[in-house]
């Protein structure tokens, strides 16, 4: 297979969107069930997140006045798309794209596209809320950016290369544990789950960035955020679950464990109010710059 | 600590959430929708004179019959009507479910038609008693022909027993006929 | 509030002043010694000051010194002319005490500078019956759109009422629609 | 650079219309302006128009939450004016329902504070502990909401079991000691949002006159229940509850303890049901002449009546001051230099009710 087949195959097959949109949307309705059930209620059914999509895309797009039909348009385009590419180089196991040196870097970079595409999202969308919303997101992306990144890089400190399979391959150790933790410190805010949900705050400021958006672009925001939480969980499993030498185990420890993150971050939401900005910096900041700054002492005593 | 032993709890408890089907218990005490029993009322008024949104009302075919109205979509289940009403003729039911109108003007409407009959004594169109009430007050001795009486012509009946027992001679001034 | 009953509320005024002073001795001397104050007395479990030339802020001020709140302001508008009986509630905690005033030319000094709870009750009193409270710092209407009228409510409550005394039988009378509600 | 940022008209931080407009630099508030007649219904007018009997029907929708607060305090007052003394048993009825209202009043608003919060599994607690309220008032008066129980002279409606409803305060009581009350004041991130925010002090409370929860917690020990005891409250025995510090972590702590005196005052009420008539008088009333100021403390704070009467088929006058009137002007000194993200949650902790202000 060549490699511009072996591309389009991991972006729109496996992981791709193909697998990736009905598996987001299994975790979307996992995290919405599990909140439920924790909360007393029956929950939603099966298909109700697939029903979400499917309702929006048949709605309408309305574009509020002034503002520029091509951004407004392409935003929810673009971050899909980077979702979709940055999944793509995920080295789950049968992903056709072969790794390649560096790319840990254009991951974390694609990682960050969707939620540049919200800041600008709500910015250009002239509405107070979602600029406020907007405000929030990039303010919050400071913050767990910190640990977030961290975790990473500290296993590319490990593995002395900022490759996917060397992350991979890195012998098991206290490293592991450590950014392992700093990771799922910044799962929630990543996420957007309690008590992080600051960009999100319908209470304070009515929805998310996407406020203005309807119909099939904001469909495309609903979908990106599917493929995200997939993205998220299948990272976490890739890069800290020990991978056994049958692919197709790692396969089902991977999923199970992405399923098991999920619950971690949904237990910790429903038991949480929602904190003020401010105070979400500060835990990032002392917190998540803990965690960081001993996940890379770690590193270097190794 | 309390919220993560509550919400890991109801994770073992049955959903509180109820599906259209399991309907709660209605207690006895339920305002419900409006029954009106027309062989009780009197038609005096009162239901409608207490009815805050004036969800009930009077009409009349004169000299046959008086029909009471209800139309649900006014109707604010205060119960006022039913505990105002002197005869008992209002109820509110458990079993019949309040919310059934729409902003249509459509739902439940009621018309309850009670039966006028001419007095037979001056002929005027009255509401006659319930039997049940009839039997139990002319039960023993009392006049038959009372029955069919007019409330104007009851209370007259009734005077002139008064008058006759005081002046047992048996003076009874004619007339007493009461302009209606 | 005609006229009529307002005079019979005077004269209780003078016959139950007594009471007044025994319930309460401090705060009727208080509410005798703010000008315009005519009597007070004791009625349905509360103070009443009657004072149609009432000095508004001579009031706040020695509600202000014995520490009485105010709670609120009623306007009863007159139907006869464009005057409206105002009435300050204040609230001690233990009892209400009423100042029963009057507008002069359809206009009373304002409390709002001086006491805070008038401000809202005022501006409401305005939108409704146009009683005006000159001098009030934020005479914005409360309840009433922009740009709609004063007085919403003023011709409408002055109209009397013609409702039923006690119930009526639909036979007692010839069949007629309902009587439309003012 | 500055921005104004509109809380309302419609919003989802708030139940009913009304706005809290503020001006924001950053995330803080820098000045807030209160708007409400957003739903103004003219209730006083219509009051005027309706005979004595239909007026209590009328006033009992001023609100959806304290309906019964409304009822009894204007019968309280047309009682006054005729000199109708409340038969014993009337008064214990009237209590227990109030109380229970004040429980469903305050259960609601922790709900919403809750959510103000983002803490949804709280509200879902809460609002199942409201459910059982809820049942209770619907099992005496037959109606979740707008009881009927008043009547000028009594009540309406009869409690034959007191006993049965115990069971239900059991349940609440264990709820709001084992899961709500430990919620608000324990949890990390509820005490993170509601420690310190929207100070109001003393001094502030007194000057802009607020009543009920507000002024409690603000240091103010204003209750009418105990200030000038009304129905049963002076045989029951009531304790205020009052805390100093006047943020919106004191008046959760107020509400959540004015719950537990509520859940107490109802068992005693309900167990100490003095036997005799539900009314003083029969038919339909009859009000002389005459005026009557009466106050008494509604879920949200003191609401106050003032009624006249010329002895006609129907109210001279009739002025409702809901406690929302004299608390939500508040919320402007409140939100003052307090960050954006808190002003949801500050509006919600004076529990502003619109149906009540724009009656």
């Amino acid at each position: 297979m060549n490699a511009v087949w072996s591309y389009l195959v991991a972006i729109a097959v496996w992981p791709g969107l193909l697998f990736a949109a009905p598996l987001g949307w299994l975790e979307l309705w996992f995290m919405r069930k599990l909140v439920a059930r924790l909360q007393g209620r029956q929950g939603p059914p099966f298909f109700q997140p697939f029903f979400d999509v499917m309702k929006l895309l048949g709605k309408e797009t309305v574009i509020p006045r002034g503002v520029s039909r091509g951004i407004f348009l392409a935003l929810p385009l673009v971050s899909v798309a980077a979702v979709t590419a940055a999944l793509a180089i995920v080295p789950l196991p049968g992903n056709p794209v072969p790794s390649l040196p560096g790319d840990v870097v254009l991951l974390l970079y694609l990682m960050e596209v969707p939620v540049l595409c919200e800041v600008l999202a709500g910015y250009v969308s002239r509405s107070i809320y979602g600029q406020v919303a907007a405000m929030r997101e990039a303010i919050l992306s400071l913050a767990y950016n910190l640990p977030f990144l961290v975790a990473i890089i500290a296993m590319a400190q490990v593995a002395g290369s900022f490759q996917m399979r060397a992350l991979q391959e890195v012998p098991y150790g206290l490293v592991h544990l450590l950014a392992a933790v700093t990771f799922l410190l910044a799962l929630p805010a990543r996420m957007k789950l309690n008590p992080f949900s600051i960009a999100n705050a319908e209470h304070e400021i009515i929805a998310d960035s996407h406020i203005e958006y309807s119909g099939p672009p904001l469909a495309l925001f609903k979908l990106s955020h599917a493929i995200e939480v997939v993205l998220l969980t299948e990272l976490f499993a890739v890069v800290f679950i020990p991978a056994t030498p049958w692919p197709l185990v790692n396969l089902v420890v991977y999923l199970v464990a992405g399923i098991l993150v999920l619950g971690g971050v949904t237990l910790l939401a429903t038991t949480t109010a929602r904190l003020r900005l401010t105070q979400a910096f500060r835990f990032y900041w002392v917190w998540g710059g803990l965690a960081s700054a001993i996940t890379m002492a770690a590193t270097l005593v190794r | 600590m309390a919220m993560l032993k509550t919400i890991l709890g109801n994770l073992l408890r049955p959903s509180r959430t109820r599906a259209p089907a399991d309907m709660p218990v209605v207690p006895p005490t339920y305002r419900g929708a409006l029954t009106h029993d027309a062989g009780r009322c009197t038609a005096c008024g009162t239901c409608a004179f207490v009815c805050a949104p004036k969800a009930i009302h009077f009409t009349q075919d004169p000299g046959i019959s008086v029909s009471w109205h209800f139309f649900i979509g006014q109707c604010s289940f205060c119960g006022l009507c039913e505990q105002n009403c002197p005869t008992r003729a209002i109820h509110l039911r458990a079993d019949v479910p309040g919310s059934t109108n729409s902003a249509g003007g459509d739902g439940l409407r009621l018309e309850s038609v009670i039966h006028l009959q001419p007095c037979t004594r001056c002929g005027a169109a009255h509401v006659p008693l319930p039997a049940a009430t009839m039997d139990a007050l002319w039960a023993a001795g009392a006049d038959e022909a009372e029955r069919g009486y007019c409330p104007d012509c009851r209370r007259w009946a009734a005077s002139a027993r008064l008058r006759t027992a005081f002046t047992p001679d048996g003076a009874v001034a004619e007339g007493g006929r009461h302009d209606r | 509030m005609t006229a009529d009953t307002m005079t019979a509320d005077i004269m209780t005024a003078n016959t139950a002043a007594g009471t007044a002073e025994r319930a309460c001795p401090r705060l009727t001397e208080a509410l005798r010694a703010i000008p315009g104050v005519r009597s007070v007395d004791v009625r349905n479990g509360a103070l009443w000051a009657d004072a149609p030339l009432l000095d508004v802020e001579a009031m706040a001020a020695a509600m202000a010194a014995l520490g009485i709140r105010l709670g609120t302001v009623t306007a009863i508008p007159h139907p006869d002319s464009a005057e409206s009986t105002v009435i300050y509630h204040y609230i001690d905690e233990h009892r209400i005490i009423n100042v029963k005033t009057c507008t002069r030319n359809g206009a009373l000094a304002s409390l709002a500078p001086r006491v805070r709870a008038a401000s809202w009750a005022e501006r409401e009193i305005r939108d409704l019956f146009a009683v005006e409270f000159p001098g009030h710092p934020n005479p914005v209407p409360l309840i009433r759109p922009e740009g709609i009228d004063t007085a919403t409510l003023r011709e409408a409550m002055c109209r009397p009422a013609t409702v039923a005394r006690k119930p009526s039988s639909p036979l007692a009378s010839p069949p007629a629609p309902p009587p439309a509600r003012s | 650079m500055p921005y104004s940022f509109p809380l309302g008209p419609y919003h989802p931080a708030l139940e009913e219309p009304f706005k809290v407009k503020v001006q924001c630099k950053g995330e803080v508030i820098e000045s807030a302006t209160v708007e409400v007649g957003f739903s103004y219904r003219g209730i006083e007018l219509l009051a005027q128009k309706r005979n004595w009997v239909e007026v209590i029907t009328l006033i009992e929708r001023v609100c959806g939450i304290c309906s019964n607060t409304h009822a009894m305090t204007f019968c309280l007052a047309a009682e006054t004016i005729a000199g109708i003394e409340l038969p014993k048993r009337a008064a214990h009825i009237r209590t227990i329902i109030a109380e229970l209202e004040r429980l469903h009043s305050h259960l609601l608003w922790a709900g919403v504070g809750a959510e103000d919060i983002g803490f949804h599994s709280l509200f879902m607690e809460v609002f199942t502990l409201r459910e059982r309220v809820m049942d209770t008032l619907e099992a005496i008066s037959g109606n979740r909401v707008n009881y009927g129980m008043n009547c000028i002279g009594g009540v309406l409606r009869d409690i034959p079991d007191p006993a049965a409803h115990l069971p239900a305060l059991d349940a609440l009581a264990k709820g709001l000691g084992e899961v709500v009350i430990p919620t608000f004041t324990q949890n990390p991130t509820a005490l993170a949002r509601t420690r310190g925010v929207g100070r109001l002090s003393r001094e502030q409370a007194v000057e802009w006159a607020v009543v009920g929860p507000v002024a409690r917690a603000s240091g103010l020990d204003i209750d009418v229940r105990k200030d000038q005891p009304y129905l049963s409250y002076a045989d029951l025995g009531f304790e205020s509850v009052v805390r100093p510090e006047g943020d919106v972590q004191a008046r959760v702590v107020v509400r959540a303890l004015e719950m537990m005196e509520s859940v107490r005052l109802i068992r005693e009420a309900l167990l100490s049901l003095p036997p005799g008539p539900l009314r003083a008088t029969q038919g339909l009333p009859e009000i002389p002449a005459g005026e009557a100021t009466i106050r008494t403390e509604a879920p949200r704070g003191e609401a106050f009546y003032y009624v006249a009467s010329e002895g006609g088929a129907s109210p001279a006058r009739v002025k409702i001051r809901t406690p929302s009137f004299v608390n939500i002007p508040a919320i402007e000194p409140m939100v003052m230099g307090q960050p954006l993200a808190d002003l949801s949650i500050i509006q919600a902790s004076v529990d502003p009710c619109i149906s009540c202000t724009d009656r």
